[in-house]
């Protein structure tokens, strides 16, 4: 029994459960319809919006980090505890409630059900409740910034001991209420993803194989069962830290001798935070990447005109791949004094990952062989995307290959390199998918000059940004350092590159800013964008009408007869086929949607 | 298969029917029900949370160099002069598995549609897991009377306590959390509402048998938790 | 056209940059100048991949760039080529982890009658001890330290009596002769490095972590924290003096051992009464 | 979704009531083991093996896993699996940290 489709089967099955949807409940009040909604569509853009507002937060903190950096002993209002506080805040937030909330919450939760053919999520109660819980996660986390003592300085990795003691700025209030925040979030987060990964399982229309589905929802589907599985490492990492520093439990505290005091704690053991951490904190990698592998992978198909070569291997990648990065988790601690075997364990299953990871990276450019690339915006990001993407995996093979990591770990090449894996090259997915998806979203199209300008700041700006930053990590520049001081290794013009760093990063800054009036102005102004203007073959573009209402479909869900890649098929009218396109149509029927979507027209 | 399911095809079982169930459309886990998919990957994960909490029990357990206290004194109970080892816990662990054997009855009277029976059942179980509750109350107390403290005890290792309160805890709240649920959904097929699909009044949904058997899984997860926690913290 | 351009000249530019670039590793003070080697192997490999992956785009988006009634080729997956490709990845992948692993069981393998010392971290300073000459360090607990017993040495515990402690951030260590370092913190996590030597271990309270290396260069080199340890992290500093052996005898004759310390802090003799009754009850 | 009913687990009662008596059984021998004071590998391996088939028991028949499609089985007992790896190392882990405690520190305070 063959495992896939052929990409271009056209029989579709018999229906074994008629529009499981059917009785979807249809909110009557404002309230219902906007604040407190149901629809997975609105909780979709509720998720975004509150995750670009926290995230324009961290990216303001990392402008006065940068400020710090390029420029000490200029601005005396930085402190090094407010520097530290700024340094876990930024990472916390982007990591977790900017790029997990996003892909996740945001993309998820709008593009699974279009995407599959399902009329909203299988408990859109569940769901809405999700959101409300992540704000809520939100809300406590800006709350630390109030409290007396601030935010915690403890970095985002949060290592006990350092995190709950007193040379730790925000060891009050401010650690608490980032475990109590990442508990919540964890919560939310959870309500969420069952939701995500039962639609996915349960929900397709008919005729929608798992080998069918776009790799978006491969991404984000992987990328949410690995934060079900590896997130609640984390809860009861937060969980038994909480009890640390609040009831002076010894989970992660040995006998401690601080400033000439001997604390109550006994017999605990740091390592064993820093194992549940990074068995969370591994898998986290790949929840925000995969979800941008997938949508890169739809992104450069769409705009390139053609099929993602290799769908299958594209799918076991994501799947190996997502497998693997449960045991890798103690390649951020080749330094932390674990026990010395390990290293040999973790360093040989992380170069394993490099494979799939490739392949991967050759399937993308390879998908741009002989095809007919059009140059929109979210094609740009797409191969941005790739050139960053290849640049920071490339930079994990030396911090993942154990001797290597040794002197390189803590370095500022470690910052260089996961900003430029998972920072900056999902942050262009990210782009690229709104640039792609705003026009279903709203029904008009963002401006494209506004847009240009953005992406080029953005993409070469954040790569000058990075890569010289590698390099002094190879110095041994340290990361976390307030300032640098006096050294004898580290050259003078070092601290040039440093000044030339912050000037670009403000410059990457500002774009930002005015890639958010462009997301403001467009609602209103944005040329119109009429029912998929791409000419994409996908489920979210062929609904009744754009933006899609309550329930995405029409009367009857579509029925699905081939893969979501079938561009530039030879016999076919068009150069592409909707998935819904039934077979007899294939050769004559020509523009944007398939007609009778909804048996209405 | 019924004729009530349109277009029903036969599957293959075993491995084959895997590989045919995953490359199906619609979904992947044939004839199971939405809620109790999402109870299954609920409880997945659950799973990995008291996995990483037993782990780390473990671990600290295995890393601290001051001796263990002897659990099972610790936990021995007088009952007629003579201290009995565990004889609480006994006592908890066969009260928990036959709430389980009554949630199982509960489950298959309400695939019955015998409303009285699955209500007494639903009621029986709830009322085991408050028993159950309310002994850990009791042992809590016990211990507390002792001088064990989450931070400390007079009888070694200070990860006795802190471990046993923590996993008991969070074993404990989903046993309350479940009783809370047993009688809201008692409530609910005593009134009828699986009966005739009446809507959630939160969650807007059909009210539906298949309910009864989700929470039924999350009952036994709970009791197959206290299996590992009897094994590992109390027996060990 | 811009596109292709802007692409073949941000890969270009990567790889000039490289090798026009100032900043660059400091000139090695310690064995471990394989770990360097392994470096510049995975940069070759890397290298390769990184450059053809860009060329091969720029080459794409330049010639298969969007023309109006164009049709794309329709070939959805190439058997044999993924096979290649993941055969010839795994390779450069092989040739990058071989080195590595092996270069990590140099690094975690101490060479038999290594000399060993013993770096202390705490908030916001370095110390140092080093064995007597037993060449055994005594057995510590973070519980016995205070103001007269900074490292909570164990009185008891003959090994520990003739250590020699240095209550200072600056380290002397003999040129060419490996040593086996231990390190030990009080509080939090600390990280002992010194950029050149390349060498690096966290220090972890409630635990002994180790590293070794083998100074092979005459010099004065900054001692850093690498793991966050609170607000003063950054000013954590030390210094290491890699001299000749005459040059390092000479310096660390002038320590002072911990019986003498002891001693000095109860000038009454009472400790150093007690000491001498412990030692005799153990020589034998 | 109309055809719930028919999508339900229906089982008789009898293997419920016997599988109950059996898990009273099984929670009995394994407290004997305790009441017995059996100690060292013998009493590690009783408590697993009584652990494991208790376990097995609720799974597969209170959960109605026996009756379940394969499909679901896998996709709910391979993700454990990762479980079982971390507990594997941190074994390891704690031991390693126990010698050095035990080489370098000294027990308890004076």
């Amino acid at each position: 029994m063959a495992i896939v489709d052929s990409p271009v089967v056209q029989d579709i099955p018999a229906a074994e459960v008629p529009d499981p949807n059917e009785d979807l409940y249809h909110a009557k009040s404002w309230v219902t319809k906007y604040l407190f909604c149901q629809d997975a569509k609105v909780i979709a853009i509720q998720y975004s919006c509150t995750a670009l507002g926290i995230g324009l937060l961290g990216l303001v903190l990392s402008w006065v980090m940068r400020l710090q950096l390029g420029f000490p002993e200029v601005f005396s209002f930085i402190e090094p505890a407010h520097y530290y506080q700024f340094i876990t805040m930024h990472g916390m937030i982007m990591v977790i409630y900017l790029l997990t909330a996003l892909f996740l919450g945001g993309f998820g939760n709008y593009l699974i059900p279009l995407m599959l053919g399902a009329r909203d999520m299988v408990f859109p109660y569940v769901n809405m409740l999700s959101y409300w819980v992540y704000l809520l996660a939100v809300l406590v986390l800006i709350a630390s910034f109030f409290v007396p003592g601030g935010p915690t300085g403890a970095g985002w990795t949060l290592y006990p001991p350092q995190a709950i003691l007193s040379g730790t700025p925000g060891s009050d209030g401010g650690i608490i209420l980032m475990l109590v925040s990442l508990s919540l979030f964890i919560v939310g987060f959870t309500m969420g993803g069952l939701n995500y990964v039962v639609t996915v399982l349960q929900a397709r229309t008919r005729g929608m194989t798992l080998m069918r589905m776009p790799l978006t929802i491969w991404g984000i589907f992987t990328a949410t069962v690995h934060a079900l599985l590896a997130f609640p490492a984390l809860f009861v990492g937060a969980i038994m830290m909480t009890l640390d520093r609040l009831l002076e439990t010894s989970f992660f505290m040995p006998v401690i001798s601080e400033m000439g005091e001997i604390l109550s704690y006994e017999g605990g053991s740091p390592l064993l935070f820093q194992h549940l951490f990074w068995f969370f904190g591994h898998p986290e990698v790949y929840i925000v990447a995969l979800p941008a592998f997938g949508i890169v992978s739809d992104l450069l198909s769409v705009h390139a005109r053609r099929h993602v070569f290799g769908y299958r291997m594209m799918v076991w990648a994501i799947v190996i791949i997502g497998a693997l990065s449960f045991i890798v988790w103690a390649h951020h601690m080749y330094v932390s004094g674990m026990n010395p075997w390990f290293g040999f364990f973790f360093a040989t299953t992380t170069l394993i990952i490099a494979v799939p990871t490739a392949l991967k990276v050759y399937n993308w450019t390879l998908t741009l062989w002989r095809a007919n690339i059009r140059l929109t915006l979210p094609m740009l990001f797409g191969l941005a995307f790739i050139i960053t993407f290849v640049n920071g995996g490339i930079t994990g093979l030396f911090l993942g290959n154990v001797a290597i990591d040794v002197p390189l770990s803590d370095t500022l090449f470690v910052v260089a390199h996961f900003h430029m894996v998972m920072g900056i090259a999902p942050i262009l997915v990210v782009f690229g998918a709104i640039y792609h998806w705003y026009p279903l979203m709203t029904g008009r199209m963002l401006d494209e000059g506004l847009g240009k300008f953005h992406f080029w700041v953005t993409f070469l700006g954040s790569y000058i940004i990075y890569l010289p930053m590698h390099y002094l990590g190879f110095i041994g520049v340290p990361r976390r350092y307030f300032e640098m001081g006096e050294t004898t290794f580290i050259p003078e013009s070092a601290q040039d590159l440093n000044a030339f760093m912050t000037i670009v990063t403000l410059i990457v800054g500002f774009a930002q800013l005015v890639f958010l009036y462009n997301l403001i102005t467009s609602r209103k102004n944005g040329v119109e964008a009429g029912p998929n203007p791409w000419k994409a073959t996908s489920l979210e573009w062929q609904t009744a009408k754009t933006p899609p209402e309550h329930g995405n479909f029409g009367k009857t869900l579509p029925v699905v007869y081939r893969w979501a890649y079938a561009y530039g098929l030879p016999n076919a009218a068009q150069d592409f086929v909707p998935q819904n396109l039934p077979p007899e149509l294939v050769a004559t029927h020509v523009g944007n949607q398939v007609p009778d979507t909804d048996g209405e027209s | 298969m019924s004729e009530s399911t349109p277009g029903a095809i036969m599957r293959p079982d075993g491995v084959e029917g895997v590989i045919a169930d995953w490359s199906s459309d619609q979904r992947a886990f044939k004839k199971v029900p939405w809620g109790k998919a999402m109870m299954w990957i609920f409880l997945l994960s659950d799973t990995f949370i008291f996995g990483c909490f037993l782990l780390s029990y473990m671990t600290v357990r295995m890393s601290t160099t001051v001796p263990w206290p002897p659990v099972s004194d610790i936990f021995a109970l007088s009952l007629g002069g003579e201290p009995i080892p565990l004889i609480l816990i006994a006592i908890m662990t066969f009260v928990l598995i036959t709430s389980s054997g009554t949630m199982v009855l509960a489950v298959n009277y309400g695939y019955r549609r015998d409303r009285a029976k699955t209500v007494l059942y639903l009621i029986i179980t709830a009322i085991f897991g408050a028993t159950f509750v309310g002994m850990q109350a009791f042992e809590w107390t016990k211990l507390i009377m002792d001088g064990v403290r989450p931070w400390g005890n007079p009888f070694g290792a200070a990860q006795f306590g802190s471990s046993f309160f923590m996993i008991t805890g969070f074993h404990g709240f989903h046993v309350s959390v479940g009783v809370l649920f047993l009688i809201l959904i008692a409530r609910k097929v005593w009134k009828g509402e699986f009966d005739n699909e009446t809507r959630g009044f939160f969650t807007s949904q059909k009210g539906r048998y298949e309910i009864v058997e989700t929470l039924g899984l999350y009952w036994h997860f709970v009791d197959l938790v206290w299996v590992f926690i009897f094994a590992f913290f109390y027996l060990w | 056209m811009i596109v292709a351009y802007a692409i073949l000249l941000v890969g270009i530019g990567t790889v000039v940059f490289h090798f026009v670039s100032p900043w660059w590793w400091t000139p090695i003070a310690s064995n471990w100048g394989f770990i360097d080697d392994v470096i510049i192997i995975t940069f070759w490999v890397t290298g390769v991949v990184f450059v053809a992956v860009v060329l091969f785009m720029a080459y794409c988006v330049y010639r298969f760039r969007y023309k109006e009634g164009q049709r794309a080729e329709y070939n959805p997956e190439s058997k044999k080529l993924e096979i290649w490709l993941s055969v010839l990845t795994s390779v450069g992948v092989a040739i990058m982890l071989a080195p590595g692993l092996w270069a990590w069981d140099e690094f975690v393998t101490v060479p038999e009658g290594t000399a060993e010392f013993e770096v202390l971290g705490q908030q916001w300073s370095w110390m140092y001890r080093f064995p007597g000459k037993d060449g055994k360090l005594g057995k510590s607990s973070t519980k016995l330290i205070d103001d007269d017993n900074p490292f909570g040495l164990d009185p008891k515990d003959p090994n520990g009596q003739d250590d020699v402690l240095i209550e200072d951030s600056e380290l002397h260590l003999p040129l060419n002769k490996p040593v086996k370092v231990l390190l030990r913190s009080v509080d939090v996590l600390h990280d002992f490095y010194v950029p050149e030597l390349r060498a690096k271990m966290d220090m972890v309270p409630g635990a002994v972590t180790y590293l070794w290396f083998e100074p092979i260069r005459v010099g004065t080199f900054d001692i850093l924290c690498f793991e966050l340890c609170g607000t003063g992290h950054y000013d954590m500093r030390g210094s290491l003096v890699i001299e000749e052996a005459d040059a390092f005898n000479e310096w660390f004759e002038a320590q002072s051992t911990f019986a003498e310390t002891l001693a000095r802090i109860s000038p009454e003799g009472e400790i150093e009464h007690k000491i001498a009754a412990n030692a005799a009850e153990n020589s034998f | 979704m109309t055809e719930a009913h028919v999508e339900g687990q229906q089982h008789p009662l009898g293997v419920y009531i016997k599988v109950w008596a059996w898990l009273f059984v099984l929670s009995a021998f394994s407290y004997m083991v305790d009441y017995y004071d059996v100690q060292g590998y013998l009493r590690w391996t009783l408590i697993l093996i009584f652990m494991i088939l208790k376990a097995g028991l609720i799974i597969a028949i209170f959960m109605h896993m026996a009756w379940e499609r394969l499909a679901l089985v896998y996709a709910v007992g391979v993700p454990v699996l990762a479980v079982l790896v971390f507990t594997f190392l941190m074994t390891h882990e704690a031991d390693y940290t126990f010698d050095t405690r035990g080489t370098f520190f000294v027990e308890s305070a004076p």
